[in-house]
């Protein structure tokens, strides 16, 4: 997991009414090895250091959003939180209902029957710069390349998303646009599993993308880019994670992985409630605050490689660098 | 020419069977009682072995399902599309036919009215909604009238075409709705369709000053009524008498003037229809758009909603709300004991086994038949 | 589009390797209905294999022992199906679904409980690839078929094992007549019942089989549904195969070609007009339904498929 | 011999429930070696639940059995066949899609697992030379004539030396060839030292080959009788509990109008072989014309080219002087047409629905039962309750589910929807098949009231007793042709066996 493993166990809970948390996954549940288990993970972390207590719903279909959502919120929970921007609606339904409650959505904001976004007074919206984070593996990918470095010979960089959608397409479309700063003579190449459950599929687009020479495969695909990994292991290239840190998936196949802290936001706002610094509106994890970034390092990864991914860190930090949204490469 | 093969039905034999003889005691309205609170107790092992209160975790279960009347409301709506979905397997059963597409008929009933909703927003309703609600079924019969045209004409199993179909629909609707024709501008990070119009809304039937929150649409009068039809149309109509009787035995029926092959056609037609019903309702009534993961898995509950209920409009509707009840006092169980959503799974799986099995009767009804096993024969 | 992401040896092994978790299925489904037992819970018994070859490889690191425990997992799943339709006559759809759902609750609920968020290690056993020495090195040839898992091997074998077993051993003779007439079956004395648990517990097993497959030589890891309908595809692919394990081998190509070529298509362009690639992944779906509506036509399934066989019934 | 081991059966007070039905109440059968028994008696006496019994199909309630002296327990088919019993059931127990050879070894395959085709094949001919009971080996069985199947079953029973032969109705679906035939083997095998019980409708055949008779009633024992001691009215007598009914004269037919002309119909057949080449023939009002033929030389076809069910490949089909012949099946009913077809589960009745749902079937459609598409239930019923007890359908329930009525109580309920609506053109195949003495008197006291009523009728029936009794005119079919047609008076039976063999004659 991407959360920090905090060591200060036995932290009792406050002596007042412990800070209630649920938390409200999408219908990819817990084990989607994404987002929702980042979240979890963050849940946990909060519940662990932060002496709160907290519980988990796992939604099964769209249409159990809101009366998940309620069902927290009717049991007087302090937060509820909404993972995913598929309950934008929802999230918006319930927090007009339960002024009193805080909430907050991962990736959205309050959105109302029409579509439109407003803020709303008790609604936080997390939202996340992905291609802050797929530019800087994008970096560090394309100087790998540029340079030659270990297997990465042929200076094509491929990557794979679970299907095209907007937080997907921007990790690719940074990743992309550092590929295209770095070295505009690199090949680059983009596919979709149209799946993000399924290894097979991610496997073989994996294996179709080794055989057009990439020795570099980011994948952002949940657990079908579990297979594209698995392929690059297979052919003895290099992947990248996503989402958490996930050099452990593959040891010596993943080089690093582009991270969104899920986690930490969930952490974040549960503390921000108990502190009573609960922000409401839109409330930004980017390269700036430490909600995105990239993970560790393989040892294979050279220097300079983290060398210019810190210094684009820093450019995007100070605002010289901003990632593209779009894709450069379909 | 008509004389086509069709004694032995394709698909699983069992669909159209006529309950055997040996079966009838299996008939008794304290059975599927009897079940429910057996495989319940089965279930509560597993909830004791996961280290959880079996007791309160039941009570959450019942309470999550009926506990008060939001949550009431609340598995009313989890069961209105399993009814439907049902009804739309029920319907090709009845007719010889073993229907997996219900899933996809949904989805396309759901696209159709998504479409429809919104590219007519600005319709008065009275124009609006019946423009919905024909363009959901319409769409829903038309995708289930492909698989029945495929059997009817090149002998294609239905089996097979329902099952690809659901795929196909899952791509298709990834397409229209992620950045395709029907994505709509401001939908944010949701790859979705603009919402419907006003006039295609089903309104929320129970004021909430009365129950608080609740969201029980009018669609649970389409649900209703479709159960009426379905059972006015299949024992009242002469079409519903010809489908019976080309799913008990369809070369009776075409000596008789029926010709199945039309009968095929039409049966999966009416199958889609009701299923696109279900994705119609699902978007007037709850999420007054379409979007893209739209699928909920309905037309596979189905498949056991309409066995377990023995294809009958009253079994139907029972089988439904045992899944709508588990649907959300599945919910609750997991908010208030902690039980995880897949223990839930497995706790309905075992529901829907038991019941299946009919374990309580089978056993009883071996013990009836006295000494000799009826499987003494080896 | 090229001839190359068409007919490209790359495509014809990726065909192969994404036929056999197919094929496997479909093998079980052809043997347990041969018997008259309709098993639509082959999805489920290829998620235990799956999940639970993992977990065995993770304990035992020996792929031997994994594959053998993930097909003892879809066994007892088959079994349960088997008591269900066999003994106690219930609906054999129902009970199908039922363990579809148990199995897909139960191997999330237990991939939580022993690998919470870390997910199952990277270090699993799995099953090695077979290289085939010179073969592999011969061009084209040796890209397609030099270098596949030795289940992929398996499952061809299994193909042309399972077709001699139905229809040029005795076993295999008795185990169709149960199918298609029981009670001529029981008239000569041959035991029904046994045979159907036999025939229900080998689709079990082979089931398992591709879902190892799944996980242990493609993925080696396990995540939820990671089956993904596999299943039932594989159903149709019996169906397709007019429940013979050849035709079903046949079925099992040509989808695995359509979902070969999706991918290799990728970013193809039709004249002027990119294929957008939501609809490429439709391929292997049509392809499949224009298949049968081609060229296949009317099939009969075994006469007895999915009655259960009561002894005192009528003839 | 001692009397005590010529004793090779010996059942008594065998009882046999179904749940609250009682099938057999105390039944006693004793059969000698080396004998023909008859086992007769009417639908539903029992009599397929005995030799179930016997073969182990079914456990009795109650009494015991047996085998040449020694008290054996019969749980299953597979102590009987060990005791020498074997059973030649009357719905065949053949695997439709095995070959013959496969049919015959089944269960006894001898020999190592491997299926040795050409092993098995050679054994199963040289069992047919034995017994001259011959049979292509390798054949498809479903591919075969109803007759020949039979002979696979009968060498299923010899493959496996049986000692003792159950055949029960073996004669019901045959052709008087073919029962020649049979009784021609069935003499052999008591030759070759067999025992053999046979269970039939037709009393001429007990008189023709057994050598005792035992008789049932209602699950009871109803009398024993020797065979060259008794005459069929004796038998009758204990099977029904009343004298034989002889047929009345017939009025010979005013000459009426032609109902029904059909000239050089063509047709194929399933397999696509030409099954109908050039028939022609006409049934006039008033007039039953039999159709006689050895099964398979395109009766079936011919039935379902009236019908509709078969689209005819060349001629024409008029009725009323309408041609017909691209009519479907709902047309041509529309033209006042019924059919009572050969096979009354598969063809005739939805079995799965009641009585007064199947009397509608073609009908429900159309007034009474149903306006502009909605069924009038009450009427429905009303009418299942009236034709029920017209047509002597017991139970007379007309909510009773169809399959749940015997065979002849089932074909009642065809005849019942059929002739209700006084039709034209009434198509017959094998009326009788499997019914006994008093229902099949019905079926044929039925049909010539509908002769009476002016209805055609065309009777096809491999009956030759039933096809004389009730024809006006005979047609003789082969090979897709009608190769004479003959005046009732004129039809003896030794040229009707001719003509039905091919052996042709100019028409009369
Ligand atoms: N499997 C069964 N279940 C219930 N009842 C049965 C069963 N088989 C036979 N019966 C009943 O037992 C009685 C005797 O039937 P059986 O088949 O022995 O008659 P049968 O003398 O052979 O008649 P048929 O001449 O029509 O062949 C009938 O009343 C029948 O309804
Ligand atoms: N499962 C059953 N339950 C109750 N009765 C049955 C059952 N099966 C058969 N019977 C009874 O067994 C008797 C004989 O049935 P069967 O179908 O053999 O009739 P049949 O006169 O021999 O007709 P056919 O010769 O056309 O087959 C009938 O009286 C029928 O009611
Ligand atoms: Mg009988
Ligand atoms: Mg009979």
């Amino acid at each position: 997991g991407g959360g920090g493993t905090g060591g200060t166990a036995g932290t009792s809970p406050s002596p007042g009414k412990a800070i209630k948390v649920g938390l409200v996954t999408d219908v990819g549940g817990l084990n989607d090895k994404s987002f929702n288990q980042a979240a979890n993970t963050g849940r946990l972390q909060a519940e662990k250091d932060l002496g709160l207590q907290t519980q988990v719903i796992e939604s099964k279909k769209q249409e159990d959003y809101v009366p998940n959502l309620t069902t927290f919120a009717q049991q007087n929970y302090d937060l509820v939180i909404a993972v995913g921007f598929l309950m934008q609606n929802a999230a918006w339904k319930v927090a007009t209902q339960f002024p009193n409650v805080k909430f907050a959505i991962i990736d959205g904001a309050p959105a109302n029957d029409k579509g439109d976004t407003a803020n709303l007074p008790n609604v936080a919206n997390l939202f996340f710069k992905e291609q802050e984070a797929g530019y800087l593996v994008g970096v560090i990918a394309a100087t790998m390349a540029k340079n030659k470095v270990g297997k990465a010979t042929h200076n094509t960089l491929c990557s794979m998303g679970g299907i095209p959608i907007p937080p997907v397409d921007h990790y690719i479309a940074g990743y992309q646009d550092a590929i295209k700063t770095i070295d505009p003579s690199a090949t680059i190449i983009n596919g979709y599993s149209n799946d993000f459950v399924d290894q097979q599929k991610g496997k073989e687009v994996g294996l179709n993308h080794i055989s057009k020479n990439c020795d570099i495969l980011f994948q952002v695909a949940g657990g079908s880019g579990l297979g594209y990994i698995a392929a690059a292991k297979e052919k003895g290239v290099y992947a990248i994670g996503v989402d958490v840190d996930q050099i452990d998936v593959a040891p010596g196949t993943v080089i690093t992985s582009a991270i969104k802290r899920v986690d930490k936001a969930v952490y974040d706002t549960s503390k921000s409630v108990k502190d009573n610094s609960f922000k409401a509106g839109d409330n930004f994890f980017s390269a700036t605050n430490d909600g995105v970034g990239y993970g560790k390092l393989d040892s294979v990864v050279p220097a300079d490689a983290k060398a210019a991914a810190d210094k684009a860190l820093a450019d995007i930090k100070s605002g010289a660098i901003k990632p593209k949204t779009d894709l450069t490469v379909k | 020419m008509a004389t086509e093969p069709q004694a032995s039905p394709t698909g699983p034999a069992t669909a159209p069977s006529v309950r055997q003889p040996a079966a009838q005691w299996a008939t008794g309205p304290a059975v599927p009682v009897v079940s429910v609170a057996f495989a319940l107790l089965v279930g509560m092992l597993f909830v004791l072995a996961s280290g959880h209160d079996p007791i309160s975790a039941y009570v959450d279960l019942f309470k999550g399902a009926f506990g008060s009347p939001y949550d009431i409301t609340e598995t009313l709506i989890q069961t209105i599309p399993l009814i439907l979905a049902g009804l739309a397997v029920a319907v090709a059963f009845r007719s010889g036919l073993f229907n997996i597409g219900a899933e996809s008929q949904l989805l396309v009933g759901a696209v159709a009215a998504g479409a429809v909703g919104a590219r007519f927003a600005s319709l008065p309703g009275p124009v609006l909604f019946p423009m919905v609600l024909l363009s959901g079924i319409g769409a829903g019969a038309a995708w289930g009238a492909i698989a029945g045209y495929l059997k009817a004409a090149r002998g294609v199993n239905e089996v097979i075409t329902t099952i690809m179909q659901n795929y196909i629909v899952v791509f298709v609707m990834h397409w229209l709705l992620q950045n395709g024709p029907m994505t709509a501008p401001n939908a944010l990070g949701t790859p979705a369709s603009a919402p419907i119009g006003d006039g295609a809304v089903l309104p929320v039937i129970i004021p909430n000053s009365i129950v608080p929150l609740t969201r029980l649409h009018a669609g649970i009068f389409l649900a209703i009524a479709a159960v009426v039809v379905f059972w006015f149309l299949l024992w009242r109509t002469s079409l519903g008498y010809e489908l019976r009787a080309v799913g008990l035995g369809a070369r009776a029926a075409a000596q008789a003037g029926i010709n199945p092959r039309t009968r095929i056609v039409l049966a999966m037609a009416i199958a889609g229809g009701f299923a696109g019903l279900a994705g119609m309702i699902q978007v007037s009534g709850v999420f007054h758009r379409v979007f893209d993961g739209f699928s909920a898995g309905y037309g596979f509950d189905a498949i056991a909603v309409a066995l377990l209920g023995k294809n009958s409009p009253i079994g139907i509707v029972l089988a439904a709300l045992l899944f709508g009840a588990f649907a959300r006092g599945g919910t609750i169980m997991q908010a208030n004991a902690g039980v995880s959503a897949q223990l839930v799974s497995v706790i309905e799986a075992l529901v829907l086994f038991v019941i299946a099995a009919e374990l309580i009767v089978r056993i009883l009804a071996a013990r009836r038949r006295g000494p000799k096993p009826i499987e003494a024969i080896t | 589009m090229t001839l190359d992401q068409v007919i490209g040896a790359g495509v014809l092994a990726a065909t192969l390797r994404l036929a056999t978790p197919i094929l496997l299925a479909a093998l079980g489904g052809v043997v347990s209905e041969r018997s008259g037992v309709v098993n639509i819970a082959l999805e489920g018994c290829m998620l235990v294999g799956a999940f639970f070859g993992v977990v065995a490889a993770d304990r035992t690191h020996s792929v031997v022992l994994a594959l053998a425990v993930a097909m003892g997992a879809g066994g007892i799943l088959a079994a349960i199906h088997a008591v269900a339709a066999i003994h106690l006559r219930s609906d054999q759809i129902v009970s199908g679904m039922a363990l579809n759902i148990l199995a897909l609750g139960l191997t999330s609920y237990l991939d939580y409980q022993f690998y919470g968020n870390t997910g199952t290690p990277a270090d699993l056993a799995g099953v090695p690839d077979v290289s085939l020495g010179p073969i592999a090195a011969i061009p084209f040839v040796g890209d397609v078929i030099g270098n596949q898992n030795a289940i992929v091997w398996v499952a061809l074998a299994l193909v042309v094992v399972i077709q001699a077993f139905l229809f040029r051993t005795v076993p295999g003779l008795r185990l169709r007549a149960v199918g298609e007439h029981p009670r001529a079956a029981d008239t000569v004395g041959i035991a029904v019942r046994p045979t159907r648990y036999w025939a229900v517990l080998a689709s079990g097993l082979l089931a398992a089989l591709g879902g190892a497959y799944l996980s242990l030589s493609v993925a080696h890891s396990f995540t939820d549904g990671m089956t993904g309908g596999r299943g039932f595809i594989g159903l149709a692919a019996m169906i397709f195969g007019r429940w013979t394990p050849a035709g079903a081998l046949v079925a099992s190509l040509l989808f695995g070609y359509g979902t070969a070529l999706s991918f290799s298509l990728q970013g193809a362009s039709i004249g002027s007009v990119q294929v957008p690639v939501q609809l490429l992944s439709t391929l292997p779906y049509v392809l499949t339904i224009l298949a049968v509506a081609g060229f296949v036509g009317r099939s009969r399934p075994p006469a007895a498929d999915g009655l259960p066989y009561e002894t005192e019934g009528h003839a | 011999m001692s009397a005590e081991t010529s004793m090779l059966v010996d059942m008594r007070g065998i009882e046999k429930r179904f749940g609250d039905l009682v099938a057999l109440r105390g039944v006693d059968l004793v059969v000698r070696q080396g004998e023909i028994h008859a086992l007769v008696g009417e639908n539903g006496a029992g009599k397929s639940t005995l030799m179930n019994v016997l073969y182990g199909l079914y456990r009795p309630d109650a009494g015991s059995i047996r085998i040449r002296g020694r008290e054996v327990r019969i749980a299953g088919p597979r102590d009987a066949i060990a005791l020498g019993i074997g059973m030649i059931h009357q719905h065949f127990m053949l695997v439709p899609p095995l070959t013959v050879a496969e049919n015959v070894v089944l269960g006894d395959e001898r020999g190592g697992p491997r299926l040795d085709r050409r092993a098995i094949e050679s054994r199963v001919a040289d069992l047919e030379k034995r017994f001259g009971i011959v049979v292509e080996p390798h054949a498809r069985t479903e591919d075969i004539p109803l007759g020949l199947q039979q002979r696979v079953e009968i060498l299923k029973v010899l493959y496996r030396g049986s000692e003792l032969l159950i055949f029960d109705e073996p004669t019901a679906v045959l052709t008087p060839q073919e029962v020649d035939e049979l009784f021609a083997i069935v003499r052999t095998l008591r030759d070759e030292g067999k025992t053999l019980i046979l269970i039939t409708h037709k009393l001429r055949e007990v008189m023709a080959v057994t050598d005792n008779i035992t008789v049932l009633r209602g699950g009871r024992n109803a009398g024993e009788l020797v065979t060259r001691n008794t005459n069929p009215s004796e038998i009758a007598r204990a099977m029904v509990g009343r004298e034989l009914k002889e047929l009345r004269a017939r009025a010979t037919p005013a000459r009426a109008e032609v109902t029904l002309k059909v000239q050089g119909l063509e047709a194929k057949s399933d397999r696509g072989a030409l099954a109908l080449q050039g028939v022609d023939f006409d049934v006039r009002s008033g007039e039953i014309l039999g159709i006689a033929g050895v099964g398979g030389n395109g009766q079936s076809e011919l039935a379902q080219a009236i019908l509709g069910l078969r689209r005819p490949t060349g001629g024409s089909i008029q009725i009323g002087g309408v041609d017909i012949s691209k009519d479907d099946p709902k047309r041509t009913r529309a033209r006042g047409v019924a059919y009572v077809p050969e096979d009354r589960h598969l063809e005739g009745l939805v079995l799965a629905f009641s009585v007064a749902d199947d009397f509608i079937l073609g009908k429900q459609d159309r007034a009474p039962y149903a306006r502009t598409g909605v069924l009038d239930p009450v009427t429905i019923l009303r009418n299942g309750g009236r034709l029920a007890a017209e047509y002597d359908v017991r139970p007379p329930n007309p909510k009773a589910i169809v399959g749940n009525l015997s065979g002849g109580n089932q074909q009642k309920v065809v005849l019942g929807r059929e002739l209700s609506e006084r039709p034209k053109l009434i198509v017959v195949s094998q009326p009788t098949r499997g019914l006994d003495i008093a229902a099949t008197e019905y079926v044929h006291e039925r049909l010539l009231e509908q002769r009476g009523q002016g209805a055609g009728i065309l009777l096809i029936s491999s009956e030759l007793d039933e096809i004389r009794a009730l024809s006006d005119r005979i047609a003789v079919m082969f090979e897709g042709r009608i190769v004479a047609t003959l005046d009732a008076a004129s039809a003896t039976e030794e040229r009707l066996g001719l003509l039905m063999a091919g052996h042709g004659e100019a028409a009369a």
